[in-house]
């Protein structure tokens, strides 16, 4: 099931022109970051090697490759999903593992702390509820069917 | 049956192919006592000179109205059988070789018996045909030429070769077009001008060509042979404005669009900074200015040329626009030969260089043009006269950061006919990538409206060489409408307006729009744009349009003669309609390449599947034809546009009723062949017989 | 975007917590304007984290939010280019009839009513520069920034990506941004690397990747003397404000640029207080023009 | 097709046409009177004014299953108009019109073959005989073969033209006027001479099926053919004859489709509940299953009136092949009989067919109603000629008889044109005309709406005014319960005349509320006024007859039997000045020797010809 | 007796003004509904099931049904025109088939 998760009809248009690549800021800071070799890998079947790489973890999802992509490909979706698979199969970070904890158990990325309520109070601000499951009953309603 | 009428019946033993197979001699007593058949002769090959001698004078002593040739496909021979002394629409060729002893030679008794139920209908076919002269239409020796570029230029010239008078129109006040601007030609690199002004002259001096410049086509109307041109001249004099722009009319019996191309414009790729960044310029702007200074090409000391700029890009031009990578190579060559230390980067996707344009790519590569397979993202003005291009080199499998001074984008090509207005109301239909529509591989140069043809990029992206081409076969073309008359074979559709409703289904679905309105609202169709395809007789309602070669009542008449167990009470009868251009050829291959298929088909050819109308199909069924099987060219490949899919419609809507009236749906059925696939048209009939015969005889009978 | 019941503010998660500057600003801007935002409590997270994790999570926490702004009868307007981004994707792909069921269905189980695709949602800057408009911004202005220069930030996510955002401005050299700031009569500075990410959302897993692509634009504006850089986005703010030290360190150098929301700086032009524009939670002090 | 609804008279187009021979009514006859006429004189210009579209339009729009007037082997044109006149109880009738129709009877048969109507044909290759003079044909093509014949002749042929009233100059008739359904055209049609072809009228009566939901037109003959060539005629004061003598035939109850092709075609016995044979017992003395054709129409109202209904056609002894072949047949003529059946599930073989009354019709081509003409079968206005059922006096023409009515007419209208020139058109009759055609579609284009109106509702009822619909439906009622409809069993006497004749007239003042909100309902409008005219002409030559001559098709309950001082013509005209209609008496010449009463045997056919 | 047109069949004869039932209908009822290009019986009552309509509709769209005052639902009568015969085939109530060819015209 996890392969379907990428687009692979539009993938197959890709004549590896570079422009991706060419445009990428991270790759000019990074040239192991290479979003069209990435493109190239999963077309000849090195998925396992990028998903087990932290390649596709540099990217800073600012959609100049998919903006410019002569035949249109959503360059930044696919990285995403390979995180995503790569997150299901058990390989992940250690931010977005922390990530993944405080959005179950508060519901948020950033969590409210009651400093930080008081803050707000002082602000004439409204309060930020500390605790909510409302992401981990979200998680469990998606995973129902999968 | 009316048995008036002297029908000469032939039986050709193909040099003893067909009679070891077919046996002949039964036929002949069969036949010879069918009323109306004056003689029934066998021999040994009809299509010999002596064969064909005997039939002319068998025609001229027993006065034959009629003649039957049984013999091979009448895709053959047509040469030999056309003049037999009697007007060659009253010769019915049955085609018991192909679609018979060579098919069924594994069956001799069956093909035989086939033979004899061919002989049957097609004999019915021949009492109600009629002698058919062609039609010469009187036509006007003149020929439009629209669009003064290199293309119209040349198709211009080889017309006027001949002693048909051109009219060339241009929108430019100066003829030449757009290679009139640029600084050299590939392959040779040599002055465009030089090219150029010998062909102007050659139209100065020809005397029956009329150029029009600054002028525009504002009308057309007419058909092949007599089209009628409103020509718009834009008012030259500047001083008075409101001077009326002069508008003449010009008779033409061929067209010619020539209208060129335009260069796409780079704007809306805004990482380019067209426009925004100075020293960012096109291809064309580069070729213009150095046409213009000769120093133009020393200015800067480094130049970079980024490929497919717009082209090959879902977003802007989804086609490969052709020149670009020899346009952009011819001009880096210009600089190296105008400063060899001058710093030249391509950065390309794929440099396309064909045939001989290898040459100049190799002389690129030596004079140390370095080319960098990347295209870069974006261009950014580091400073004043300073370019940055960062690129990912794909084959150093790293980045190249490059400043120049000056960048070249390699823009595409689109049609200028994109945005003519004129093309929905003369019917000239453009395809995706807005160039004109034309069958690519078999007629490039053919539009959809019969008499008027395209030449150069206004057809498709091409280089200055294939232009001319093109633009000779267009003017080659154009020559037949130019011989002062039109001989139309005489086998146009016919309104019998007796049967007419004006229900004007024909001229919905008419694919080359030959149909208008006479005076009392009858559909009237215009035999110079017609090209017989029978689209219309399939699609009216009540019969009321037949073709001249194959008529509705041709087509009844068959039906009730069809003998529907020829093969025996339990063996089903399918009555094949086989479309001229592949279906049935394919059909015919069926001997030769040792394929066969069941006795239980006859096919009849017809000029294209969608001339297959609804109401035969229900008769036939009606009179007990177990069986119908339609078979049209795939549905991109009709030579009519959309047959193979109106007949779809057709069998659908018939086989809906079929199965209202509880009647087995299967028993009607379209397949495409095309010209090649002889094995699925037999395995297709194969399987259908055996269907057949599982749904079992068709009970219906006419009382 | 209709304005009959006001407009629901979508927060964020950054914004309340790491930008509360961006959230005073942003409110008492809009009151000056007359322009009124709703809080919708029961909002949760839009999504953007989660879709490197489930993307048809990602998809659900969205749609949630786009249901509950439609059940109101309300447009949204966001403060965080991020969650503007995803929340604009998930009306694009919700267009496709089977997967809206789908979406639908599992909105049900969690209690929300069905998602059809009638709201919109819009980033406020957006906002301002197309709905509300810019001459009724200059007509808010009392104090004119004529003496300032600013450097504006767009964010990737503001213009990107573009069929989600309907183009409204072009992603390589976008202008509505320069536009809506110079409304108050303030001049911004053309730059080279103007699109150039911040870089916050690798921060975790390639902390000196981020601290490049950061200290590149700091080093840029403050070479050429820009007063303050514009943000829109609370992500953009860390990355700049929050880490401005440690990326200066990074390439040894101290940068001292202050860093505003674009809220901010308009509610400087439409006379805010310092208080109403949460100055005092500016890292950079910002010398008030005089 | 969306029309536009002209608001004011000038706004609507006028055409005039000039033509020698104009034909209204494209139908059966209509369509013989062009082609002969043509034949007879092909640069004669014809014009046909068709109210519907020629190709299917009139009586024999669904088709024939039989043509029941051919002269066969062992018959001549005497045998065929003594039977004629035996059917019709001795007349009177019109000898001279029976006969000269006779003569060419066969030839207009036969040409109907020739254009390619399949015959039914014998071993010996002779038409299949069904009846006396009853030949059996597969006519569903028949109504298109006689268009399509009509059209190589290139007539001018004005499809959806109604025409609404005749032009005079003096006493002659010089054109007619009419509108155009689709188009919206008042057209004038100046010609030399005028063939009215009509057909018959239907609707006068309620059939006894109609009822609330969707079987209002559910009558034997074509609801379309409303009479408007009697009513045209009757308003121009032209003569008519025998306008009491109506067609009530026996049809299958509820369906109201033919009988004929049952008894005749396959000798069904009529049996009533109790299964006796009704016209062996009851009418023997009246020759039994030979009675005239009265009797036959009139034997199962009686059986009902008696209490001895349901009345039926015993067709038990069908063997399947018959039932098959007697479904082939309506199929040609009536296809829906068979679906009636079929929605039934009844099989004809199991159960005997019921057969009731159908609502009376004005038909002269059945019997012997309309216009009062001369053997050129022109009628008492010159320039005016009555073709097929529009012309009276001569019963049982049929199919085959109207054709040859339709012949004979051409080539008396030949003969008038022949040196005759253009009446002088009248413009204030045009004015007068157009002004009586469109007025109900401006009132409808102008009204106010002044009531609410439910959705769903009938639009029209918002609006102050009469629909055609109402009046209509008035008017068939009326005729039923007064003028010896099917539901009084055909009878009447002289007070429910009185009280029909002085409701039709109330109806006839109320023509001006009558209001049309598009062309279709223009139609219905004039098809109401139309059928008044013609059920007053109706009403009072029922009245005039002061006798039961014709029991069934003209039955007074308070002169039950037959008075001899009238056996003659009853005819009528309207004074044009006084606007009354004058009723009047001919005397009935007999031109054949013999009993009236009885049809001689066919000549016995020599043996070796049989 | 009226015909029924269904919906998805007719395609409002292309040629749009007048489609073939508009032209032939002896009693002006058949016409085209301008919003759904879809041709529609105008007056059901007044129709006298002479069944031209059905037989001249080249896509069979047309239904002819019988009143309910006279027989019962679900019976069918279909028509399929030839050039020069006519093949019927009648289904009753209870599910039984008919078939009924015959020509309608000589052969010439």
């Amino acid at each position: 099931m996890d392969s379907e998760l990428i687009d692979r009809e539009k993938l197959k248009c890709c004549h590896h022109c570079g422009k991706c690549s060419s445009g990428c800021e991270p790759n000019r800071l990074d040239p192991s970051f290479q979003p069209h070799q990435i493109l190239h890998l999963i077309g000849v079947g090195a998925l396992d090697e990028l998903l087990t790489g932290d390649a596709i973890w540099k990217c800073t999802t600012c959609f100049t490759c998919s903006e410019r992509c002569p035949q249109g490909i959503a360059v930044t979706d696919i990285l995403w999903r390979l995180r995503a698979l790569a997150f299901r199969s058990g390989r992940t970070s250690e931010l977005l593992a922390a990530q993944k904890d405080v959005l179950l158990k508060t519901g948020r990325l950033y969590a409210a702390s009651p400093l930080d309520n008081k803050k707000r109070e002082k602000a004439g601000l409204p309060p930020l509820p500390e605790g909510s499951s409302l992401v981990a009953r979200i998680f469990k309603v998606s995973d129902e069917d999968e | 049956m009316s048995d008036e009428g002297k029908i000469g019946v032939y039986l050709c033993a193909c040099e003893g192919e067909i009679e070891k197979v077919i046996a002949l001699d039964s036929l002949v007593r069969e036949a010879s006592a069918w009323p109306g058949v004056t003689t029934v002769r066998k021999d040994s090959s009809l299509c010999s000179e002596r064969g064909i001698r005997t039939i002319r004078e068998e025609v001229k002593k027993l006065g034959l109205d009629r003649v039957l040739i049984a013999a091979c496909s009448a895709s053959l021979k047509m040469k030999e059988f056309s003049d037999l002394g009697i007007n060659k629409y009253l010769v019915e060729r049955v085609n018991i070789r192909e679609q018979c002893s060579r098919v069924h030679s594994d069956n001799p008794e069956n093909a035989t018996k086939k033979a004899g139920a061919m002989l049957g209908i097609f004999l019915e076919k021949a009492r109600r045909s009629k002698a058919l002269e062609p039609v010469t239409v009187p036509a006007v020796k003149t020929a439009l030429v629209v669009g003064g570029g290199v293309a119209g230029i040349n198709a211009a010239l080889d017309i006027a070769g001949t002693d048909a008078e051109v009219f060339l129109v241009e929108k430019k006040p100066v003829l030449g077009g757009n290679v009139a601007e640029f600084h050299r030609y590939f392959p040779r690199m040599c002055p465009p001008s030089c090219g150029l002004e010998l062909l102007l002259s050659r139209i100065e001096s020809a005397p029956r060509i009329h150029v029009l410049t600054s002028s525009e086509i504002s009308a057309l109307s007419g058909s092949p042979g007599n089209f009628s041109v409103t020509i718009k001249a834009a008012s030259t004099g500047v001083t008075n404005l409101n001077e009326q722009d002069r508008v003449s009319t010009v008779k033409a019996g061929a067209v010619i669009l020539a209208t060129g191309w335009e260069p796409y414009d780079p704007t809306p790729l805004t990482e380019y900074g067209y426009g925004r960044l100075d020293h960012v310029i096109t291809n064309v702007e580069f070729e213009k200015r150095a046409r213009e200074r000769k120093e133009f090409l020393r200015e800067v000391r480094s130049t970079a040329f980024i490929q497919c700029v717009g082209s090959r890009d879902e977003r802007h031009l989804p086609y490969c626009s052709d020149v670009c990578c020899m346009v952009s190579i011819k001009q880096a060559l210009s600089l190296k030969e105008a400063d060899s230390e001058h710093d030249v980067r391509i950065f390309y996707n794929d440099i396309r260089t064909p045939g001989e344009y290898e040459e100049l790519y190799r002389q690129a590569r030596k004079s140390g043009i370095t080319f960098i397979k990347g295209i870069p993202s974006e261009l950014r003005q580091e400073a004043p006269g300073k370019i940055a291009v960062s690129v990912f080199d794909t084959v150093a499998g790293r980045r190249t950061e490059n400043t120049v001074d000056r960048v070249v984008l390699a823009t595409g090509m689109r049609s200028s006919q994109g945005n003519s207005g004129l093309n929905a109301k003369i019917g000239i239909v453009l395809n995706k990538n807005n160039f004109i529509e034309s069958h690519l591989q078999c007629h490039p140069q053919d539009t959809q409206r019969a008499g008027i043809f395209s030449a150069g990029c206004c057809r498709a992206p091409m280089d200055v060489s294939r232009s001319i081409e093109s633009a000779g076969s267009a003017a080659i073309k154009a020559l037949q409408f130019l011989k002062g008359e039109i001989t139309v074979s005489p086998d146009y559709p016919v309104v019998n307006i007796l049967k007419c409703d004006h229900c004007k289904r024909c001229m919905e679905e008419c694919p080359f729009k030959a149909y208008s309105l006479d005076e009392k609202q009858f559909p009237k169709v215009d035999i110079t744009k017609c090209r017989a395809c029978g689209i219309c007789m399939g699609s009216c309602p009540l019969g009321a349009i037949s073709l001249g070669e194959l008529s509705i009542e041709q087509l009844s008449g068959m039906l009730d003669v069809l003998d529907k167990s020829y093969l025996g009470d339990d063996e089903p009868v399918i009555l094949g309609f086989l479309c001229k251009n592949d279906a049935y050829r394919a059909a015919d291959d069926a001997g030769l390449k040792g394929v066969s298929y069941p006795p239980n088909l006859i096919s009849i050819m017809v000029p294209c599947s969608g001339a297959v109308n609804g109401m035969i199909i229900s008769e036939a069924i009606s009179k007990g034809v177990d069986g119908i099987l339609i078979a049209g060219c795939p549905d991109d490949q009709c030579h009519y546009v959309q047959g193979s899919a109106l007949a779809k419609t057709r069998l659908a809507d018939v086989s809906n009723k079929l199965k209202e009236m509880y009647i087995e749906p299967e028993r009607v059925r379209f397949v495409n062949i095309s010209r090649d696939e002889t094995e699925k048209f037999a395995e297709t009939v194969k399987e259908y017989v055996a269907e057949l015969k599982k749904l079992g005889r068709n009970p219906l009978r006419i009382q | 975007m209709n304005k009959s019941k006001g407009y629901a503010l979508y927060l964020g998660c950054a914004t309340p917590v790491k930008a509360l500057k961006y959230e005073i600003s942003a409110r008492n801007l809009a009151k000056r304007l007359g322009v009124e935002l709703v809080d919708v409590p029961e909002f949760g997270c839009c999504g953007f984290p989660v879709k490197s994790m489930d993307p048809f999570a990602a998809l659900l926490m969205a749609a949630r939010n786009l249901a509950l702004a439609e059940e109101r009868g309300m447009d949204m307007i966001g403060l965080c280019t991020g969650c503007v981004a995803v929340l604009s994707e998930t009306k694009e792909s919700l267009k496709n009839g089977r997967l809206r069921d789908k979406v639908n269905e599992k909105l049900r189980l969690l209690g929300v009513k069905e998602y059809s695709g009638r709201v919109t949602v819009k980033h406020f800057a957006r906002f301002l520069f197309e709905d509300y408009g810019l001459d009724a911004v200059r007509e808010r202005v009392v104090a004119p920034l004529g003496s300032l220069n600013f450097g504006v930030h767009y964010g990737c996510h503001y213009t990107k990506p573009g069929h989600a955002h309907g183009h409204f401005d072009d992603p390589s050299c976008p202008t509505t941004l320069d536009e809506l700031i110079r409304s108050t009569g303030a001049k911004t500075i053309e730059y080279p690397n103007k699109n150039l990410c911040c870089g916050l959302t690798v921060m975790g897993v390639a902390e000196d990747l981020s601290f490049r692509l950061a200290s590149e634009k700091l080093e840029c504006l403050s070479n050429r003397g820009a007063d303050a850089m514009v943000v829109a986005c609370p992500s953009c703010c860390i990355a700049y404000e929050n880490n401005q030290k440690p990326v200066g360190r990074s390439i040894g150098r101290t940068f001292n640029l202050p860093i505003l929301y674009f809220t901010q700086v308009l509610g400087l032009a439409t006379g805010l207080s310092e208080d109403d524009m949460g100055f005092e939670f500016n890292r950079i002090a910002f010398p008030r023009p005089l | 097709m969306t029309q536009k609804i002209p608001k004011s008279l000038n706004e609507i187009l006028t055409e005039v046409i000039e033509t020698d021979l104009l034909i209204i009514g494209g139908g059966n006859s209509g369509c013989f009177v062009a082609i002969e006429a043509k034949e007879k004189n092909p640069n004669l210009d014809v014009t046909i004014m068709e109210k519907a579209h020629i190709d299917r339009s009139g009586a024999l729009a669904a088709g024939m299953d039989a043509i029941n007037t051919y002269i066969g082997e062992g018959e001549t044109p005497e045998t065929i108009v003594a039977w004629s006149r035996a059917q019709v109880g001795g007349g009177p009738l019109r000898e001279d019109l029976a006969l000269s129709n006779a003569k060419i009877l066969n030839q207009c048969v036969e040409s109907l073959e020739k254009w390619g109507v399949p015959f039914n044909k014998d071993e010996k290759g002779r038409y299949k005989k069904r009846g006396r003079f009853d030949v059996s044909i597969r006519g569903e093509q028949l109504k298109p073969i006689i268009a399509e014949k009509t059209k190589s002749y290139q007539p001018r042929i004005l499809n959806r033209v109604a025409a609404t009233n005749l032009l005079k100059d003096g006493d002659r008739v010089i054109g007619a006027t009419g509108f155009g359904i689709r188009d919206g055209k008042f057209y004038v049609v100046k010609a030399k001479a005028t063939v009215v072809s009509t057909g018959g009228a239907a609707g006068l009566y309620r059939s006894a099926t109609n009822d609330g939901t969707t079987s209002h037109h559910q009558m034997w003959m074509n609801p379309f053919n409303v009479g408007s060539g009697y009513a045209m005629g009757i308003r121009a004061g032209a003569e008519f004859t025998l306008m009491e003598q109506r067609w009530c035939a026996t049809r299958v109850k509820d369906f109201c489709g033919p009988v004929d092709t049952i008894s005749v075609g396959y000798k069904a016995k009529m049996i009533n509940a109790k299964g006796e044979l009704i016209l062996q017992t009851r009418y023997g003395h009246l020759g039994g299953d030979t009675a005239p054709r009265y009797i036959r129409a009139n034997a199962p109202m009686g059986e009902w009136s008696e209490g001895r209904g349901p009345t039926f056609v015993d067709t038990r002894h069908l063997s399947p092949d018959q039932v098959k072949d007697l479904k082939i047949d309506y199929l040609n003529e009536r296809p829906t009989y068979v679906l009636f059946l079929a929605a039934r599930g009844q099989d004809p073989a199991k159960e005997p067919l019921e057969i009731y009354g159908s609502d009376p019709y004005i038909v002269g081509g059945h019997t012997a109603s309309g216009y009062w003409v001369d053997v050129d079968r022109m009628a008492t206005l010159p320039g005016l000629f009555a073709a097929g059922e529009c012309a009276g006096g001569m019963p049982n023409k049929f199919v085959g008889g109207c054709a040859a009515e339709g012949v004979l007419a051409a080539r008396g209208t030949v003969k008038y044109i022949s040196g005759m020139g253009h009446g002088n058109l009248d413009q204030n009759q045009v004015a007068a005309e157009k002004e009586r055609i469109f007025s109900p579609l401006l009132r409808g284009a102008t009204m106010e709406a002044k009531y609410t109106v439910p959705a769903g509702q009938d639009p029209r009822s918002q609006y102050d005014g009469v629909t055609p619909e109402e009046m209509e439906e008035r008017l068939q009622r009326l005729m039923d319960e007064y003028a010896g409809g099917v539901g009084q069993f055909f009878k009447c006497n002289e007070e429910q005349l009185d009280y029909a004749l002085k409701h039709i007239s109330l109806m006839k003042n109320q023509i001006n509320k009558l209001f049309a909100t598009g062309l279709h309902d223009l139609v219905l409008v004039h098809d109401v006024i139309d059928r008044l005219d013609v059920a007053e002409v109706v009403a009072m030559h029922l009245k005039e007859r002061k006798e039961s001559r014709w029991p069934g098709w003209q039955t007074r309950t308070d002169y039950p039997e037959v008075n001899p001082k009238l056996d003659c013509f009853i005819n009528s005209r309207k004074n044009l000045k006084t606007g009354e209609l004058e009723m009047l008496k001919r005397p009935y010449e007999q031109v054949l020797p013999g009993d009236r009463t009885k049809a001689p045997s066919p000549i016995p056919l020599s043996a070796e010809k049989a | 007796m009226p015909p029924y047109v269904v919906k998805d069949k007719c395609d409002g004869c292309k040629g749009k003004e007048e489609p073939l039932c508009e032209q032939i209908c002896i009693g002006d009822l058949m016409t085209l509904n301008p919003d759904t290009g879809k041709a529609y019986c105008r007056s059901l009552r007044d129709c006298w099931d002479c069944m031209s309509c059905t037989k001249i509709c080249p896509k069979g769209a047309i239904e002819q049904r019988i009143p309910y005052q006279l027989g019962y639902h679900g019976a069918k009568l279909i028509p399929m025109m030839g050039t020069d015969s006519i093949t019927w085939t009648c289904v009753d109530i209870n599910g039984k088939v008919e078939r009924f060819s015959f020509r309608t015209r000589n052969k010439k």
